[in-house]
């Protein structure tokens, strides 16, 4: 059962490139169920049928002297299927990938997203000739549906691949290059994505979402993303930011229109707004929010984030200003 | 001038086999004491303390695996830290492929590579020896930084950037890097032995075309290890090297690039695989003769299958690499091939199922694991035919669909077989038969586990379950088949304590065997068991195909090679027709000591490049000493002992 | 099925008469020789590739600021090494005809030449005009000219070994043999260096 | 067989002693107090003291045998721009770190107090931006600049641009006290 964390199945496709991929492995799976059956068989058959005193003969001898003609013939022909077994396999094989690797179809229309691996968190952008265009945000990627996703993707630091399996396959990101990938949401939802090359402690948990709705309800989250934070108003918030802004938080965060600017971790600027928190291993819930800020080590070992020892109103002041970041 | 100097002897001409006997024992044996043990050239000596070794890690990596799969049994489990996971799945997968797989199939060749071909030894017996302690030497080294936490952690493949200096500080790295430069060190001298020995020690009539198959398989493979490993012994000096002294060949930012480790790496390890794979195929065609009572079906089609799948294992490294994003033309062409070595695969089987149809099969414990390898290899084949695709691969690539693909491809096919050849082969290595009751029970087991534990794992990886991971979250939903895996993995630890009870019980009290207990169709049935260690009084001469089997009452035997002294009998390449004598080495301690030297050289380069003027120097000295004739010494030291003795 | 019963009544192969000391690919040395040459010959390959590999990521080669290899003494040092042959082929021959005086001396020739050569080597080593820790094209030269060396040098030991031997009481015929066996060896070790040679100091010249 | 004997006992000590010291250098400790982990307060301030005068007791930083930890601080020193001033080690704006001129001390104390409490002439105070265990790895990092901590601890180059040798390259000199701050020394 996947409740807050989203879709993961490459055999639940919820777009055109992922529902290709999956006919290809219905049909690998059925012609190689039936390879096997054969051959399984013949196995079989070989090992306990009944057997003439002639052919049980226990003298040693050449296999090739015993067996008549036919047995030579119906190796041949099981070599000759094999053979036409696996050129229908690369017709189908090409077949399906072709189209998977070609542009995608309406090619200007398409969105384009930079994706950026760190150890162990994604870094996703929205880029814009217009600087205050520019979207930032961190392990949720916002997507229309049915409008094809354009993903450059990078790393900063070690090789990690980008990897949600109900919408398209694994692409690598390599420190250097680029590479990219593209991707179409059919249907609304949450799809899950998950680091799928080994990149240290804490691979296993660094996951991301695609979120995927409709156009209007996607500009609507591209509009609230452009700004910057909103200042809060309650007092217990605002002194939240002076907390934020006083302690180790702003070494590594970002949270536009304040003084935290680090590139280091997250931007945080709309974390409120995320369905969950260290890249995708938490619910986006307060006590979530405080347990991993007090302890993140023991949630991810490992992971970038440091332990800090705040003062439990500091806490609870920091808990409610990070929780108005809408 | 070759062939005037061999007299086809008249009928009456053999000394007494006694006598040859005790001259033999005296001027092969090896000396006594630990020195004596240490200094050991006999080939079986070597391979037996190889196969001990390779099964005590075969032993100590699934008992990584353990550990893995406890803490993989529950979602969040917090049995293991990602520290000590990525120590363990990085320990696991270098053990099972460096110090286990590879070295146990090479040590079956190297044992009966030479009774087969009817040889005294191998070739350089003493380079033989040398290797041995080297791959000793790395494997400890990989399980003491285990044992005090300094373990690789960035996986068997070990890529860049992650295992280099800006990510993985400290020493790690290095280890591997190391323990790989042993292992191929031994690696590479084993194929050398095994090819020089085929080539030029056959026995007279053992023409090219009746090389048993596991000859043919083992010179195959040896092939494959001249041409494979030095990639993978170059990238890690490349790698050791950025660590060490700031190269930069894997910086991007200096010109070096990531993707350079991944293409020398996938080009050793996709041979790898048949350098593990093919040997096992020369252990089941050996089974399946003597068990069904027929030479194996197609001899020619076999050796052809096995060569091609040598040549074509070259062909696909980059199926390993599809995510990185290769161009289009090149993705097909990968494809092809990958989808290609399915062909001399198939047809393998396809005459293996023909023998067996006109065989007379006798189902003993070595025959269930040979037709187990059908049954499970298969899965592994058609599922490698699968991720050879690269759209469904970008989907299964680097998850557990791969985990379960790859250990029904090497543990179907090559555990399995080599199992089977545990058991075929134990009577001739130690004098006793296993138990068959046992033996079955044994098969049961682990054929159950081996399906219990990687059979769900296709389904999680299709669910997406990555690998190389240290735990999972509850949500995934991936937790049952984690449970069931874990299950299964108890299973085949339960048979391999069955298998260790039985092989404990057989050197206690198990029947003796007798030189041929299963009426086999090669020659190291001729030998005693165990063999001595000139392993044939009189070499045989062959006269067919299977050679026990064509062999007739009256076939001659080889007479003229001195017994005073070790001498061996060198023959063509083509036609095997003796050629001339040579004088064998006496049994050294000289390649012990350069195995340590050989030690310190490469750990010291572990700490500092220094180690390589100061470990070069090291090892200058016992390479001296092991090039300097020593015969005259032995032959003094002999006869002071025997007058001792006597 | 049980092992053969020898008597005197067998028949027989006798192989007394067989020759113990014998030339090229007759002798199992050589092919240990070969062996080996072969290990080396593809972990060199490797190198190649891999430079070339490294190469496709640069605009100009050697990288910018990084000099273009010296030429003066690595051709001086090739030429040298190529012309070396002809010496290993005197040494080859004496073995072959069985003198082991000449043998000797064609043994201290050709351990001087390897001495020379691993003097030259160093000048190799200063014409590449890089650092191995500037950049991968630095460090992929000097890692292949490196490791080149490392041949010499334990090729100048095992001649030094095989002089020291044949001087000695020790010697034996057979030993002749593995004489020729190191000129056989020299020839590989030669002529891996030659392609390399035109790799690393002309090839940043010759294919810009 | 004597000789024989102690090669190999000779081979288990230098393997033990290996395996030994590479306990303390391999752990990954990511979250703890180092043991020293209070010593702000114990930065002495003043030279002044009431009673007799203690004698110093050279301090340890809790990290420099331990390779992990150097690593960190190294990623560290990038990511919040130590280089800005100090470039790698070489020095910039703010003074070299990889020589043996040290204008406030190099004992470890010395850096974690500089680092925490900040210097005169532009050296920024991080009380309360960084957690001790971060300020012990930058300060383990920060002698290992000058060759400082063992070098197999030491950590090796950086995948970015050469700029200077790997840290484990260099070498271990008599620290000088310098008086003047090269930021002081303005036209």
């Amino acid at each position: 059962m996947i409740e807050w964390s989203g879709l993961h199945s490459a055999l639940d496709p919820f777009g055109p490139q992922a529902a290709r991929v999956h006919g290809l492995w219905r049909f690998l799976w059925i012609v190689s169920l039936a390879v096997y059956v054969l051959v399984i068989a013949a196995l079989a058959w070989a090992a306990l049928r009944r057997r003439t005193p002639a052919e049980a003969d226990p003298t040693p001898r050449p296999a090739a002297e015993v067996a008549g003609p036919a047995l030579r013939t119906t190796i041949v022909g099981a070599t000759v299927a094999t053979v036409l077994i696996l050129f229908v396999f690369l017709v189908v094989d090409l077949a399906t990938g072709r189209p998977l690797t070609a542009a995608p179809r309406g090619g200007r229309g398409a969105l384009e997203i930079e994706v950026t691996g760190h150890q162990w968190w994604w870094q996703v952008e929205y880029p814009s000739s217009r600087p205050d265009l520019r979207v930032v945000t961190a392990n949720e990627i916002h997507v229309p549906t049915g409008r094809p996703v354009v993903v450059t993707l990078t790393s900063t630091d070690v090789i990690h691949s980008f990897w949600p399996p109900s919408l398209v396959g694994k692409r690598d990101m390599i420190p250097g290059e680029k590479t990219s990938v593209w991707f179409q949401a059919d249907t609304p939802g949450v799809y899950r994505g998950q680091c799928a090359e080994f990149c240290g402690y804490q691979h296993a948990k660094m996951a991301f979402q695609i979120v995927a709705e409709p156009a209007e309800q996607f500009e609507r989250w591209m509009a609230r993303q452009r700004d910057s934070a909103r200042t809060p108003a309650d007092s217990l918030a605002l002194r939240g930011q002076e907390v934020f802004l006083a302690t180790s938080c702003v070494m590594c965060h970002t949270v536009r229109g304040t003084p935290a600017g680090s590139r280091i971790g997250p931007d945080l600027t709309h974390l409120a707004s995320r369905r969950t928190i260290a890249a995708g291993s938490l619910p986006n819930t307060r006590g979530a929010l405080a347990g991993w800020i007090v302890d993140p080590q023991s949630i991810k070992p490992g992971t970038r984030m440091p332990s800090n020892q705040i003062e439990p109103d500091d806490l609870q002041a920091l808990l409610a200003y990070l929780e108005s970041l809408k | 001038m070759t062939t005037q100097a061999v007299r086809p002897g008249s009928t009456a001409t053999a000394p007494d086999e006694a006598e040859v006997r005790a001259a033999l024992d005296a001027s092969w044996g090896r000396p006594v004491g630990l020195l004596g043990w240490i200094s050991t050239v006999d080939h079986k000596d070597v391979a037996r303390r190889y196969l001990v070794t390779a099964f005590v890690f075969f032993i100590l990596g699934g008992l990584d695996a353990a550990l893995m799969r406890i803490q993989l049994a529950r979602p969040e489990n917090r049995f293991l830290t990602p520290d000590q996971y990525n120590q363990l799945f990085t320990v696991h997968g270098t053990t099972m492929m460096f110090l286990f797989a590879v070295p146990v199939m090479t040590a079956m060749g190297l044992y009966f590579v030479p009774l087969m071909i009817g040889a005294r030894n191998v070739s350089f017996p003493r380079l033989n020896n040398y290797g041995y302690w080297v791959y000793l030497i790395g494997g400890v080294l990989l399980y003491v930084s285990l044992f005090v936490n300094s373990a690789p952690d960035t996986g068997w493949f070990s890529y860049v950037p992650l295992a280099g200096p800006g990510y993985t500080p400290g020493k790690r790295a290095d280890i591997y890097a190391q323990t790989v430069t042993f292992t191929e060190i031994s690696a590479l001298i084993t194929a050398v032995e095994i090819i020089v020995t085929v080539f030029k020690h056959r026995a007279p009539g053992m023409t090219l075309n009746r090389i048993p198959l596991f000859v043919w398989a083992m010179l195959v493979t040896s092939f494959m290890i001249l041409f494979a490993m030095p990639w993978v012994a170059t990238a890690s000096l490349f790698l050791a090297a950025d660590r060490l002294i700031a190269t930069h060949f894997f910086n991007p930012a200096e010109g070096g690039d990531p993707m350079l480790w991944q293409h020398l790496f996938w080009f050793f390890g996709h041979p790898e695989v048949y350098i593990i794979f093919i040997p096992a195929l020369g252990m089941i065609s050996s089974i399946l003769a003597t068990f069904t009572r027929r030479e194996v079906f197609g001899y020619p089609v076999m050796v052809l299958s096995l060569v091609a799948t040598g040549f074509l294992g070259f062909g696909l490294w980059v199926h390993h690499m599809f995510a990185t994003g290769i161009p289009q033309l090149g993705q097909s062409y990968f494809t092809a091939a990958s989808a290609m070595i399915a062909i001399p695969s198939g047809v393998q089987i396809f005459c293996w199922i023909a023998t067996l149809w006109v065989g007379r099969p006798r189902w003993t414990v070595p025959m269930l694991y040979a037709t187990a390898f059908v049954v499970l290899f298969l899965i592994g084949g058609l599922s490698g035919v699968m991720v050879a695709s690269v759209p469904f691969d970008l989907q299964v690539h680097d998850t557990y669909f791969v985990v379960a693909h790859l250990h029904y491809v090497l543990l179907g096919g090559a555990v399995f077989p080599l199992f089977g050849a545990f058991y075929y082969w134990f009577p001739k290595i130690t004098g006793r038969m296993l138990d068959e009751r046992l033996g079955r029970w044994q098969f049961g087991l682990f054929f159950a586990g081996v399906n219990l534990t990687f059979f769900p794992m296709h389904y999680l990886g299709l669910h997406g379950m990555p690998r190389r991971v240290y735990t999972y979250l509850l949500e995934s939903g991936w937790g049952d088949l984690n449970l069931l895996a874990t299950a299964g993995a108890v299973t085949i630890a339960a048979s391999v304590l069955l298998f260790i009870l039985n092989v404990v019980r057989a050197l206690r009290a198990g029947p003796l065997a007798g030189n041929d207990p299963w009426g086999g169709e090669t020659l190291e049935w001729l030998a005693e068991s165990p063999p001595r260690p000139y392993n044939f009084a009189f070499q045989p001469v062959v006269q067919g195909r299977a050679a026990l089997w064509s062999r007739t009452p009256d076939a001659p035997v080889v007479v003229g090679l001195r017994t005073d002294m070790r001498e061996v009998l060198v023959t063509t390449v083509m036609d095997a027709a003796p050629d001339n004598r040579h004088r064998h080495p006496d049994p050294d301690r000289m390649p012990f000591v350069a195995a340590l030297a050989t030690g310190v050289l490469f750990i010291s380069l572990v700490f500092t490049p220094w180690g390589l003027p100061v470990g070069a120097l090291l090892l200058a000295v016992p390479m001296i000493l092991w090039g300097w004739p020593n015969e005259e010494d032995n032959e003094k030291q002999r006869r002071q002992e025997r007058e001792t003795v006597t | 099925m049980s092992g053969i019963q020898p008597s005197l009544q067998r028949s027989t192969i006798d192989v007394a008469g067989l020759p113990t000391t014998v030339f090229g690919p007759r002798d199992i040395m050589w092919w240990g020789t070969l062996g080996f040459l072969v290990i080396e010959g593809t972990t060199l390959f490797i190198c190649v590739a891999a430079y070339f590999f490294l190469w496709r990521n640069e605009a100009t080669w050697p990288p910018e600021h990084t000099l273009r290899p010296s030429l003066f003494w690595p051709t001086v040092h090739v030429l040298f090494l190529a012309a070396s042959n002809l010496l290993a082929r005197q040494l080859s021959k004496a073995a072959h005809a069985l003198d082991e005086h000449r043998t000797r001396r064609w043994l201290l020739v050709l351990a001087a030449v390897a001495a020379v050569s691993l003097a030259l080597r160093w000048q190799d080593f200063l014409a590449l005009n890089a650092r191995w820790d500037t950049n991968a094209y630095g460090s992929i030269v000097w890692l292949t000219v490196g490791l080149h060396a490392t041949l010499i040098a334990a090729e100048l030991g095992e001649l030094c070994l095989m002089y020291a031997l044949l001087a000695s009481e020790r010697r034996e015929e057979r030993h002749l043999a593995d004489a020729s066996d190191v000129a056989f060896y020299w020839y590989g070790l030669t002529l891996f260096w030659v392609p390399l040679y035109v790799m690393i100091y002309l090839g940043p010249r010759l294919l810009r | 067989m004597r000789g024989a004997t102690r090669a190999l006992a000779a081979a288990v000590v230098l393997a033990a002693a290996t395996a030994l010291s590479a306990c303390e250098r391999e752990t990954r400790r990511f979250s703890e107090q180092p043991p020293a982990a209070a010593p702000v307060s114990a930065v002495v301030m003043s030279d002044l003291q009431p009673g007799p005068s203690t004698p110093d007791l050279p301090m340890r930083s809790a990290y420099e045998e331990n390779a992990w930890a150097v690593g960190e601080g190294k990623r560290l020193y990038g990511a919040f721009n130590c280089s800005g001033c100090h470039a790698n080690g070489g020095g910039g704006i703010g003074p070299p770190l990889m020589d043996e001129a040290w204008i406030y001390g190099d004992a470890p104390e010395n850096i974690f107090a500089t680092i925490v409490e900040g210097r005169p002439n532009g050296m920024p105070s991080f009380r309360g931006r960084l957690g001790n265990q971060q300020v012990w790895q930058l300060v383990a990092y920060v002698r290992s600049l000058s060759g400082k901590v063992a070098k197999d601890v030491a950590p090796g180059r950086s995948d970015h641009m050469y700029v200077s040798p790997q840290e484990q390259e260099t070498r271990d000199t008599t620290p000088v006290r310098s008086s003047t701050p090269p930021g002081a020394v303005t036209p």
